[in-house]
């Protein structure tokens, strides 16, 4: 049987707002808060109309406070409601940190599931789109070590609404990082109503054999520009999209490396203390004796994200990644 | 103009330091019935407080949180509440738990390192004690707006000391009940220490009810020991935030006798000398037994029975709190999700595939 | 007694928006020569920031935020300051730190994605622009802590917006300032809007200098588009602090015409018609003219001078500020430590040796 | 020549005051902030006496605020002064984040050094003490990916006084850990007067041929009672107390791994994020061919540390690290 759906073309960004119209309209406990995401729709447009649509009790701009906003919502998700939170940037979550912390990720656990976290934070992070200091952190790392979050990043706008409903009908809370550098990076088909793609499951983005390529949120499209020139080097190449960043898709990351042996992690954040090395010890544990070269990690740098001039230069880019397949698949 | 804000905010007082009505504001309502029912709950928490004190010094528990002083304070709090209200206790709160329906043997059991101290009976909405100082303050601000937005008329009072009143998530959680007009009541016990660090040196203000100007809400300042003080402004509040009035700060002026912890020793940075004057003075408990004498409605065999009857309850409290051995270690790995996550799932199978080995 | 609490703050104004001086509490220091270093200063700040403006438009620096109508508040406050205190700039505050001796090149490189942009001229202690709001609140409590320490007379002066008011910080800052009596001086703008958040729904006060009253300390209320209060009631907060009579709060009420930033639009938000209103209504510029023309102190020709003067500095900057095409990369690694640190050494290393290769 | 040091015989605690004391003698620059650090002594008693000893000016209970305290100490030490902070527990950190992730780590970066940030967070850290909810937090590797600041695990008195001042020395932010399990578990000896255990080498304190393992903190104890009963059992171990957690001592690990060929890791934080994943990259990095069997870590769960009467489930013990020996050495 196939069921005709109906799909439009979107960009992330609209794919982000579709998500969180189809909830506000499907579920009357869903609720949105942040700065500036009522009357302005946010400083990205990603609530652009829902305040218009569901009213000001439901959309709500809250005053410019993120521990207070992230605060509050865990009582309002404990009392019945599932708080949608934006951060406006990531580089703004840290004044929150104690409240996710210590706990949003813990009521759960500390209450043998008697009060519950239905909540989802999102965040806009990542650089590339030359904005001032402190706006371009990619600080995921901070909460996959943080029991008791999940951690999703879409890197297009298909997956975006599918894990962002997922996110939102999860019974906990999920911190949902939306690459601003691709927020408007073209458009994709997205099913309208109601649908979901699965947390935890990372995505094939091409099959290949000799190596594979590790990837999330705006460095996606980094990974499979490498991929390509290297496919024409005649160097096959495996691409996964992660998707989910805690818990991350150990089947699909052993699959790909027992079948490679060689494999390849890119990502934006500071290489020391990077989801990398989260996948470097998944390969060790599951995938030893099938590698027959080290992991290349292809990160940013231990430094802070310098100033935008330097962002480029910062950023993974095709270039280091290919270099780091031939110095795979070479060794 | 600044200098005198605290003129602004005397201390209410109903019951004095001998137990004398110094204000006819509840007069018709302050029943023997009514100060019976008080006496009931607070000597309850007194000998529930010297339990707690007590096993922690024969190692039953592990450290405990002294708050004898303060059961007025939180005994008339916690008594002007209703079933459904949302409470949010600190770590010192055990008097307003139990006096709001909690479980003694889970209060006991938080103290002996069991997460069922953080499980109020069905139907209670206590949330468990807070450790990180002043950040419930935002979660009670959260669950008053929840009931605000769901149209019921449920409020939620959150504990805080004088101490938390420092911490950023105050000013936050007081800002957005103020902004969204929530029925929450900012409940905080100036017991004029935070650990070591006396009141003068947390904050320059001579008053905490004063705090309140900063977000236009009522604030006021009430004597913490005086527990006919302490419920009917509390009620007050809780009735204005019933009636879609919004938020509330309350400060009740107190004192703990005792350490901070159990691991702490007042002598260090304290003059004991000054707890006890304030015990022979103002102790909430002498008090209102003074109060209750004078107005004729004290009767010692009702009072032996009562702290008898208090004394049987506890000592059940404590058989069945040391019933409880050891938790199942799965718990550690259950609740963390709703749902499965792989990581702690292969980390439970290992945990228990281990243990099943030794 | 709450509602009345604003009354106590009212706005302080010395030239209303005719230009009249409407009192005379400094009369004998508002000379031709201050109206003219006020004026001086303020139109090459408005100069300065349409520059900013356009050369965003023009692609020749990235997002910029601009300060037009907020001049009074930053000039005023700014040359109420002298060299060796210290300054901690929003990111909206170029008008003041140019005015405090900022080098203009590097403000313009902050906006065209330059780390020089942070970096103020030797000898100036101007830190660099807080972008996580409120943050900055607790630096300037701290250097103003260390003078103190130090023994000598330096004041700290800290510029934050309406908005900044709600966060955490702002609140520990103005406690940890009260409670060790420090010389600091927290510089609120209230321009009304936190990006497109009204301050009524900010905060249910109606003013932000009753804040003050939290912690005790000074509070006051300043028109900010009249550059007279602004720097005579600075002057005084900015003396008190010298003299070891600790911090004060100010609020100028102020507004910004323009957009948060470049990349924003006010239309969507808030009525634009009320900017030109204001515009027309109380303009910090063309309030002081007025003032300066009914003292007598204008001149037509000086006027255009110094605004020929101002373009012409501006020009400069921008040239000088146009010459930097790119920042060495190893800016990126060598300022992470003050010691050599391997991973960010073989990262550098790496990275040259990846560029040498291209 | 030979120098005569004298020593003293002190635990890790006492360690701890006497460096601070020193400091504080030695440099007129050296403040002591936090909560109950004054009058009260600190409620590990690690300040005992210097109140007394150096006034009120220098030895500065603050407010009940760690933003404020670490934030208002980056001023301070932008402004001549070296502040020590104590976090009362290292689970009280987090409502200071914000202040060290975008502040303190930064501003030498953000401002060409032309102002720097010479400070000390010091707070008691991990389980092992009976402590009430968020005191046992282990949270290390939140500060391993932060750039801009360096983290110090000692593990026995003299390290600690040696290395707390190389802290107070180090011109930038250091985060000290302070293993509470072990503050008194007996005593060491501790040379009196200023000395420095450099940051970011690790400390042999075992040879051996077959395997390798790291530990810091109170977990070397723990690797080393480990280590012993292997012996018997005929394993020799190279067991590494790391010391510096960032950054990592890369040399010592790839020595010994190119000599074992095998690697344990143990901590106690949570497995997932954990620093342990760093060092199996570093491993993977240098010492890939030298490899024989999959690098075992031995770690929390990724819960939050659970109730004190299940911490001792929680944290690693000697048998888990042996049977984490036994699988490396028989692969
Ligand atoms: C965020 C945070 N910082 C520090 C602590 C350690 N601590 C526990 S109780 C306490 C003092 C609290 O004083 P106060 O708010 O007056 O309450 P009281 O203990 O007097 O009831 C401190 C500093 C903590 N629990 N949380
Ligand atoms: C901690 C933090 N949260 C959010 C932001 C995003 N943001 C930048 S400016 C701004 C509004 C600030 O308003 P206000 O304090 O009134 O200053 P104004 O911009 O009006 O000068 C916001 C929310 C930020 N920079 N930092
Ligand atoms: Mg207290
Ligand atoms: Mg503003």
């Amino acid at each position: 049987m196939t069921v005709a759906i109906n799909t439009k073309k979107m960009t992330l960004v609209q794919a982000v707002t579709d998500g969180l119209r189809t909830m506000l309209e499907e579920d009357e406990r869903v609720l949105l808060l942040g700065e500036d995401v009522g009357v302005n729709g946010g400083v990205f447009r990603a609530t652009d109309g829902l305040c218009e649509a569901f009213g000001e009790e439901r959309v709500i701009d809250t005053p410019l406070a993120e521990s207070g906003i992230v605060g509050t919502s865990i009582g309002l998700a404990m009392n019945g409601f599932i708080p949608i939170v934006e951060i406006q940037f990531l580089g703004f979550i840290y004044p929150a940190f104690n409240q996710i912390m210590t706990h949003a990720t813990r009521i759960r656990a500390r209450t043998k599931g008697r009060f519950t976290v239905p909540m989802v934070i999102r965040a806009p992070y990542g650089a590339g789109v030359r904005a001032p200091e402190i706006h371009s952190d990619s600080a995921e790392a901070l909460f996959t070590h943080m029991p008791g979050i999940k951690v999703v990043v879409p890197s297009n706008p298909y997956d975006a609404k599918g894990l962002l409903i997922a996110s939102i009908e999860d019974p906990d809370p999920v911190l949902f990082l939306e690459p601003m550098k691709i927020y408007r990076a073209g458009k994709g088909e997205v099913p309208e109503g109601k649908y979901t793609v699965e947390i935890g499951k990372g995505n094939r983005l091409k099959e290949g054999e000799d190596v594979s390529i590790f990837a999330w949120g705006a460095m996606v499209k980094v990974a499979m520009d490498a991929a390509e020139k290297m496919e024409e080097k005649g160097v096959s190449c495996d691409v996964i999209d992660l998707r989910t960043l805690y818990p991350l898709d150990k089947d699909i990351i052993a699959e790909t490396v027992q079948k490679t042996g060689r494999a390849v992690i890119v990502h934006e954040a500071p290489l020391s203390g990077g989801v990398g090395s989260d996948i470097v010890s998944l390969i060790n544990d599951t995938s030893f004796l099938y590698m027959r070269a080290p992991i290349e990690r292809v990160a940013g740098f231990d430094t802070p994200m310098p100033f935008f001039n330097l962002e480029d230069d910062y950023i993974p880019d095709s270039t280091r990644v290919q270099k780091a397949i031939e110095k795979a698949v070479s060794f | 103009m600044n200098t005198s804000i605290e003129s602004q905010f005397p201390t209410y007082q109903i019951i004095d330091g001998e137990g004398n009505m110094v204000n006819d504001d509840y007069k018709s309502e302050i029943t023997e019935e009514l100060a019976r029912k008080f006496y009931e709950k607070m000597i309850f928490a007194r000998l529930f407080d010297r339990k707690g004190v007590n096993l922690q010094r024969q190692g039953r528990i592990g450290t405990y949180v002294p708050f004898e002083g303060q059961e007025a304070a939180q005994i008339g709090s916690a008594l002007a509440l209703e079933d459904g209200d949302w409470m949010f206790p600190t770590y010192r709160d055990h008097g307003a738990t139990s006096a709001f329906g909690h479980s003694l043997k889970n209060i006991f059991l938080y103290w002996r390192g069991f997460i069922e101290g953080c499980v109020p009976p069905e139907g209670k909405n206590i949330f468990p004690p807070a450790v990180p100082i002043a950040s419930q303050i935002l979660h009670a601000t959260g669950t008053a707006w929840a009931d605000k937005k769901k149209g019921n008329d449920r409020v939620s009072l959150v504990y805080f000391g004088d101490g938390a009143t420092s911490e950023g998530d105050f000013h936050e959680g007081l800002n957005f009940a103020s902004v969204f007009n929530v029925p929450a009541i900012f409940f905080n016990q100036n017991n004029g220490f935070a650990i070591s660090l006396p009141i003068n040196k947390q904050m320059k203000s001579k008053t905490i009810a004063q705090k309140a100007l900063a977000y236009d809400i009522p604030g006021v300042r009430v004597d913490g020991n005086d527990i006919f003080a302490v419920y009917f402004e509390t009620k007050k509040a809780v009735d204005r935030a019933r009636n879609g009035e919004g938020p509330s700060l309350i400060e009740a002026l107190t004192w703990r006798y005792g350490a901070h912890t159990t691991t702490d020793d007042p002598t260090k940075y304290r003059d004991q000398h000054e707890s006890h004057e304030r015990r022979e003075k103002y102790d909430p408990m002498t008090r209102l037994e003074k109060f209750m004498q004078k107005q004729g409605y004290w009767d010692e065999e009702w009072a032996e029975e009562v702290q008898k009857d208090a004394s049987r309850r506890l000592d059940e409290a404590v058989e069945e709190m040391e019933k409880v051995e050891k938790s199942d270690e799965a718990v550690m790995f259950d609740y963390v999700f709703g749902t499965d996550v792989w990581p702690v799932e292969e980390q439970k199978q290992a945990f228990f595939a281990d243990r099943s080995e030794r």
